[in-house]
């Protein structure tokens, strides 16, 4: 790794960026432009965010914070733990823990530098990681892994049973950091019986865990209220999926990454909420005024997207969905699947969803157990691609409810799992009705194939099959 | 009798498996070393580990799967798909990784295409990642689900009393594989590590009660023998390996494998089935705890542990970790065994490899050969 | 009605005139490293060949890899879009197009219309794409045009497997070495690209009518072991190279209908 | 004082060595034939023609490369990695990371203090690391490739290589020149993309000063500076002879030792 990649704490160098970014906004014009010249790469995706208004201020701002929390965790007396972004972190800020969320490190790394994660990805690889696991979590594992990060107490993961590549890395960097490590394993089957309860009884050992190595009882009044808080933010997040249903949809096509990105970050704290709510006021007003979220208006297909999106390059990508009057209608890993959302309303799949009984402190560690996995990924990626509630069913069923027009599937070589039946799964969309693109592309590192290629492809993918 | 190991290690439809099959009864097929034996062969199934062996070219694989798979499941769906399995009355997937666990998709869905590929019984074992008293229930209720499956659909009763002896059988299996264990790593071993493997596989792929027979006379013999040596001693560990040819050009370099820790090898047979008690939860739990691969996250340590072990109770001059390309289970753990072991002075070498027909020999050799001259010249620095 | 299709691909770049449904002439050039010159000399080359000027076409479009940087055309096709069109023109029974050029792969299925319904692209591994074909051609020494009669003398089977162009070249130099004769490794070759396309066009599923079109369709080697892996007859076209050409030349005639 | 020599039969170039007293009294490279023993012969041959020698002048050689086991004149063979550790002691003495990137493969080795080898490692499945890359892509950019170095050291802004593939990069390539980048900023690329590749090996193995380069890419000075500035470690030129001969000079040197000439 490059030397003078060395000399700075790199999540501390993330933050100094973020701030910077959180503080544009109050500004004159002339700060502004001033500002924006420390940050040169990163100038793409600041101007993108803050375009879409309060909602992208506030995300902005909510990342630094994160960062802060993080960068000074140890001196505020937090313990800190790895973990992934399918975990929720309900629990950990329940217990006083910071959560290090690897994947949303690795994009914010993408969003900030020329190179993106390059050189810590390729760094993993030089202490023995393999280079064909997922660059997701590689990217900013690199920099734990160089002990350029803030100080680790534990590394927990719950994607044994859903996805090897992504519980491998943090099995790794257990191993090679030599610290305790905790997964959390989901049966191949998301509901019934045995399957509940194998969850609880995960989930209880869990809490063991950490309160083993944070030395403190999970308090469950607070546990409680962060809980309280999570299902306000639920039915937040319900409204706005509700919202994503009209034609034209009133959302921009940012959104939906601010909503799960904050969820990742702050499910069951204020700053999500706020976060929540800026971004409904937009689109209640857009709704109200029969408004498309699509930059100039006019919204011309809508986009389903069956997997992730496409970081690198500083949200080109969503750029080019924005300019095309491309309306992005979410993505898997973007759906709540608490009971209150719309898609489970529809279509009745309340067996499996999550509901929280937050009045009833018996149930509580049930509630989250269950939804900790219900969460993205871990619900849908678990068992047979064509099973009950799994990636087919729930890919088909969003797309016909957000009237999509095609579907997309991106993600990363390193995910054996999608890559394992996303074959199968294009045959049975396209059967569907759903004209189906698989992107080559690697969603966090750009060497695998540039942002020219990525684009051609994917608006030839639109003119041929006569969708724009 | 060597050559029968050969025969049973070199083939996929064998000439056991032909006999069996000519008697009328059934075999079952799976891929990986979780499921219990025991069970099937307590009901006159025979168990059938499900190989990739001998593929040309996987045109049919990679209709189904992605680009980024291991090639290993990929040959399995190849040979499926080539009716090479026609032998199977059943298989069991399991998730053993992510590229096998697909396996279960992409074979159904291949058979759309092309018919009659997929047999009747097809199970999902669920076997779980961990080891708890609640993993252990998961896995007894699913080894439960499993029994019903087969008797419902092969119309058979796993019968206690038959279960039980099927435990002994294999545990006697294990016990002689335990002294076969023990000859090959003594200081001249009997027979090489290409031997050595041919006689682990045909485990896999023929009764059990022939087995054992061939077995005990196999070991008789060895005692007798002369046995190998000089040779730069190697103990071979990572992904699944079925192909004794690659054992062979390793070992064509002046080296012995003298041991191993593999999925198709030495992990197949360690440690006995309890015969007191209930014998399906004994199986669940021998099955669920014996199997020390990198699936098991977060048991990084003890299989440090085991390897060292090895290593030392063979004698062992150097480590080759192997790879599939796109295994990220075994290929992140040679890393750490790599970082863990060179520490303590034992030589390491990693290589990541296809699976496949053995086309890199080249490649592979010059490194195999590199390797052998780095311990030599060790061995010289020291005298 | 003169119109004309310019597809500038990665190794060749391709003119065909048509008037009417009648292909007039065409011309195919190897690629110089500017898209616009290879442009400019192929389009002339073919005009000669009939003694007209450019002046005498009413309407061109541009396809291939470099469609986006020559200037004289009136508008741009994906060469998806083109080979299907082409093919279908051809033959009106085609539902399946395999299209093999020099940088990829494609398979694309066209319905009753003519219109493209499902097309995919060779995977991430550049293996199975006629610069692969090339790099060995090279290698083991002797003429592009010559694999398709080499493969035919072929009397024995080998499997190559190497999914790496570069590594398969090296593994090709080893087969040599070990004394192994030309033809067979040219057929093996031939096999192991036509699987791994066969594997493409299948994971859209095969309808037939199957036509095979792009450079690598004069291989009669590659034709022939491409058959063999689909299993299904492949309908041959004539001039198989210069389809994404005609297919824009009338995709030029829907323009000048339109305007 | 009696002449060894070396002879390194790779897929793609064949090298030989002629020595005498500890000195190269000659060298050749040839683009190798279609048979191992041919160009064996005939690299030979060039090389004893410089020295103005025959075939029995030389009390013992050792052959290498792809091709050892075919050579018919050699008296015993060694490994490429033996060869290229030992070669690059006699070229920079006090080496202990030796950085070979030749056409079809890189390696990155370490040596103790005596010159052992204590571990090595090479690439394994994909091509887009090795010299034969940069051939690829010189050839797209219409350049030699001893001309890629110096192009890349005008480069103001060089291009992101995607990398995953020798010839997928190449139609990046084509792209790029097609959207008029400059060719430098294009070339800078490809050395940086090249450099990041074997930086992630020779982390493997542990960088320990010095470091030597040897192999044919080791004349491409973009790659070798791309390199320094990755690992952050200064690279020993090789003054002495042709980097490119390295592996057959180890294999001269081995013959030396057979002799008992050495230690
Ligand atoms: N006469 C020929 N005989 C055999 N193969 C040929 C012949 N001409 C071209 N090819 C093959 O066709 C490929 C070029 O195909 P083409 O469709 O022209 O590519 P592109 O459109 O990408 O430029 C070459 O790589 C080569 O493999
Ligand atoms: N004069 C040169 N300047 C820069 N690079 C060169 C030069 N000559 C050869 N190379 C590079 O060296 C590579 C060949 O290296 P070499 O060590 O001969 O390989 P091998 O031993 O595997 O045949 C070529 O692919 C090319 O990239
Ligand atoms: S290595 Fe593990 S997961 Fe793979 S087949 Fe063997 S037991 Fe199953
Ligand atoms: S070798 Fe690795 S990736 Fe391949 S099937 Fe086995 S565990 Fe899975
Ligand atoms: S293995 Fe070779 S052909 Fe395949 S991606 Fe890599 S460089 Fe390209």
């Amino acid at each position: 790794m490059r030397k003078e990649l060395k000399e700075y704490k790199f999540d501390w160098m993330l933050l100094s960026c973020f701030s910077a970014a959180s503080k544009l906004q109050n500004g004159t014009e002339k700060e502004y432009q001033q500002m924006l010249r420390y940050i040169p790469y990163f100038r793409g995706v600041v101007e993108t965010v803050l375009s879409t208004g309060k909602p992208g201020q506030r995300f902005i701002e909510i990342c630094a914070k994160y960062l802060d929390n993080l960068v000074n965790a140890k001196e505020r007396g937090y313990h800190t733990a790895i973990t992934t972004f399918c975990f929720s972190p309900i629990i950990f800020y329940a217990m006083d823990i910071m959560p290090i969320c690897l994947e949303v490190m690795s994009v914010m790394l993408t969003f900030t530098y020329k190179r993106g994660s390059s050189d810590f990805l390729d760094f993993c690889n030089e202490v023995g990681f393999t280079e064909t696991s997922c660059s997701s979590q590689r990217g900013s594992l690199g920099a734990y892994l160089a002990g350029i990060g803030t100080d680790i107490d534990m590394i927990v993961t719950d994607t044994p049973g859903v996805c090897d590549t992504n519980a491998n890395a943090f099995a790794f960097a257990a191993s090679y950091l030599n610290k305790p490590f905790f997964q959390l394993d989901m049966p191949p089957d998301l509901t019934g019986n045995r399957s509940d309860e194998y969850h609880r009884e995960d989930y209880k050992a869990l809490i063991a865990f950490l309160e083993e190595h944070t030395g403190k009882k999970l308090d469950l009044d607070r546990l409680r209220e962060t809980l309280q808080e999570a299902e306000k933010q639920d039915a937040m997040i319900a409204e706005l999926e509700e919202l994503a249903r009209l034609v034209p949809n009133p959302l921009p096509v940012t959104y939906n990454f601010f909503v799960y990105a904050s969820r990742f970050l702050f499910a069951g704290m204020p700053e999500c909420t706020r976060v929540l709510e800026a971004m409904l006021e937009v689109g209640r007003k857009n709704a109200a005024e029969g408004k498309s979220g699509i930059s100039n208006g006019k919204e011309k297909v809508r986009s389903f997207f069956c997997y992730i999106d496409h970081y690198v390059q500083s949200l080109k990508f969503w750029q080019m969905l924005d300019e095309y009057g491309i309306c992005y209608q979410g993505n898997i890993l973007s759906r709540s699947w608490a009971s209150n959302a719309p898609h489970v309303k529809e279509y009745g799949t309340y067996e499996a969803a999550y509901t929280l009984h937050t009045d009833d402190l018996d149930k509580l560690i049930g509630d989250i157990a269950l939804l900790n996995s219900r969460m993205p990924m871990i619900k849908s990626i678990r068992g047979p691609y064509d099973a009950p509630h799994m990636w087919l069913q729930d890919t088909l069923s969003l797309a016909k409810m957000y009237k999509a027009d095609f579907i997309v599937y991106n993600g990363t070589p390193g995910c054996r799992n999608t890559w394992g039946m996303v074959k199968l799964l294009a045959r049975d969309t396209e059967k569907a009705g759903f004209p189906t693109y698989i992107m080559y592309a690697d969603a966090f590192d750009e060497r695998v194939q540039s942002w020219e290629t990525t684009r051609d492809r994917f608006l030839e993918f639109l003119t041929v099959r006569r969708l724009i | 009798m060597m050559d029968a190991f050969l025969h049973a290690a070199t083939s996929l439809e064998n000439d056991y498996v032909k006999k069996w099959k000519s008697a009328g009864k059934k075999i079952i097929g799976y891929t990986c070393s979780y499921v219990p034996d025991e069970i099937l062969h307590s009901v006159g199934i025979l168990p059938y580990r499900i190989r990739g062996y001998g593929v040309g070219d996987t045109a049919i694989g990679d209709t189904y799967f992605g680009p980024f798979i291991c090639s290993l499941p990929r040959c399995m769906l190849q040979l499926a798909g080539e009716r090479k399995f026609a032998f199977l009355d059943g298989i069991i997937i399991t998730p053993g990784c992510d590229s096998m666990r697909r396996l279960d998709e992409c074979w159904r869905k291949a058979n759309d295409d092309i018919q009659g590929i997929l047999p009747k019984f097809h199970f999902h074992y669920g076997v779980p990642h961990k080891y708890a008293d609640y993993t252990i229930k998961w896995f007894y209720d699913e080894t439960v689900r499993f029994v019903n499956a087969v008797e419902s659909h092969f119309n058979v009763r796993v019968d206690e009393e038959k279960l039980r002896n099927s435990i002994r059988l294999y545990n006697e299996s294990r016990k002689m594989l335990e002294e076969f264990e023990a000859l090959r790593c003594a200081e001249k071993p009997p027979f090489s590590g290409t031997e050595a493997l041919a006689v682990i596989i045909s485990g896999c792929a023929m009764p059990r009660e022939e087995y054992n027979a061939l077995l005990k006379n196999f070991l008789e013999e060895s005692k007798a023998l002369q046995g190998i040596k000089n040779r730069i001693r190697l103990m071979l560990v990572g992904s699944a390996n079925d192909d004794i040819e690659l054992v062979r050009v390793i070992e064509e370099s002046g080296a012995l494998v003298v041991a191993d820790n593999l999925c198709f090898g030495a992990r197949l047979y360690e440690d006995l089935v309890e015969e007191q008690g209930d014998p399906v939860f004994n199986l669940a739990k021998r099955y669920l705890a014996h199997n020390e691969c990198p699936r098991r996250y977060g048991d990084y340590k003890k299989r440090l542990a085991i390897l060292r072990e090895k290593a030392h109770r063979a004698r062992v001059d150097g480590v080759i970790l192997q790879n599939i390309r796109f295994c990220d289970l075994h290929g992140a753990e040679n890393g750490l065994f790599e970082r863990d072991l060179e520490k303590e002075g034992i030589p390491c070498m990693r290589i990541e490899r296809e699976y496949g027909p053995l086309v890199e020999k080249g490649r592979l050799k010059m490194r195999v050969d590199a390797f052998v001259e780095r311990i030599r010249q060790k061995r010289r620095e020291i005298a | 009605m003169i119109t004309a299709g310019c597809d500038v691909g990665s190794l060749t770049a391709k003119a065909v005139l048509m008037e009417g449904d009648e292909i007039r002439s065409f011309e195919v050039i190897r690629v110089y490293a500017s898209p616009e010159k290879s442009a400019r000399e192929v389009m002339e080359r073919m005009l000669s060949k009939v003694g007209m000027k450019f002046d005498d076409i009413e309407c061109c479009v541009g396809t291939g890899y470099g469609r986006k940087h020559i200037g004289f055309v009136k508008g741009v096709e994906s060469e998806i879009a083109c080979h299907a069109r082409g093919a279908f023109f051809m033959n009106p029974n085609v539902r399946t197009v395999i299209d093999i050029g020099g940088q990829d792969a494609k398979a694309i299925k066209v319905d009753q219309q003519g219109n493209v319904s499902r097309y995919v692209y060779n995977d991430k591994c550049a293996s199975g794409t006629g610069r692969f074909l090339e790099i060995i051609a090279d290698a083991l020494e002797v003429p592009l045009e010559k694999l398709g009669e080499l493969s035919k003398k072929s009397t024995e089977f080998y499997t190559l497997s190497n999914q790496c162009v570069i590594f398969a070249e090296t593994e090709i130099i080893s087969l040599v070495n070990d004394g192994k004769d030309i033809p067979d490794i040219v057929a093996a070759l031939h096999r192991a690209v036509a699987n791994r396309i066969a594997a493409l066009a299948k994971s859209i599923s095969v309808e037939t009518e199957v036509v095979m079109t792009g450079g690598v369709a004069k291989n009669e080697g590659m034709f022939e072991a491409l058959q063999q892996a689909l299993g299904v007859e492949i309908k041959s076209v004539p001039q198989p190279q210069i389809m994404g050409a005609i297919g824009a030349a009338l995709f030029a005639r829907d323009l000048l209908v339109r305007t | 004082m009696r002449i060894v020599a070396g002879c390194d039969v790779g897929s793609l170039t064949s090298k030989a060595v002629i020595m005498s007293d500890g000195k190269i009294i000659a060298s050749s490279i040839i683009k190798s034939k279609a048979r191992p023993w041919e160009s064996a012969e005939s690299v030979m041959n060039e090389a004893l023609q410089k020295a103005q020698i025959s075939m029995n002048n030389i009390a013992f050689c050792v052959g290498t490369g792809y091709g050892r086991e075919k050579i018919p004149f050699v008296n015993e063979i060694s490994s490429e990695i033996a060869c290229h550790a030992k070669a690059a002691r006699w070229l920079i003495p006090n080496a202990r990371t030796v950085i070979d990137i030749g056409g079809q493969d890189c390696k990155a080795i370490k040596l103790d203090e005596k010159g052992n080898m204590v571990k090595f490692i090479t690439n394994d499945k994909c091509a887009s690391g090795t010299g034969r890359f940069l051939e690829v892509m010189a050839k797209v950019l219409g350049v030699g490739v001893d001309q890629l170095g110096e192009l890349s050291s005008k480069s103001k802004n060089p291009i992101t290589c995607a990398t995953a593939c020798t010839v997928w990069a190449q139609a990046d390539v084509i792209q790029h020149i097609n959207d008029g980048v400059p060719i430098e900023d294009i070339a800078a690329g490809i050395n940086t993309a090249m450099a990041a590749r074997m930086s992630v090996l020779a982390g493997n193995i542990g960088v320990e000063r010095e470091v030597c380069m040897t192999g044919g890419v080791a004349k491409n000075e973009g790659v070798v500076q791309a390199l320094e500035k990755i690992l952050g470690v200064k690279i020993r030129r090789i003054r002495n002879a042709d980097p490119q001969i390295a592996g057959a000079l180890g294999a001269a040197l081995i013959a030396k030792e057979k002799l008992g000439e050495d230690k």
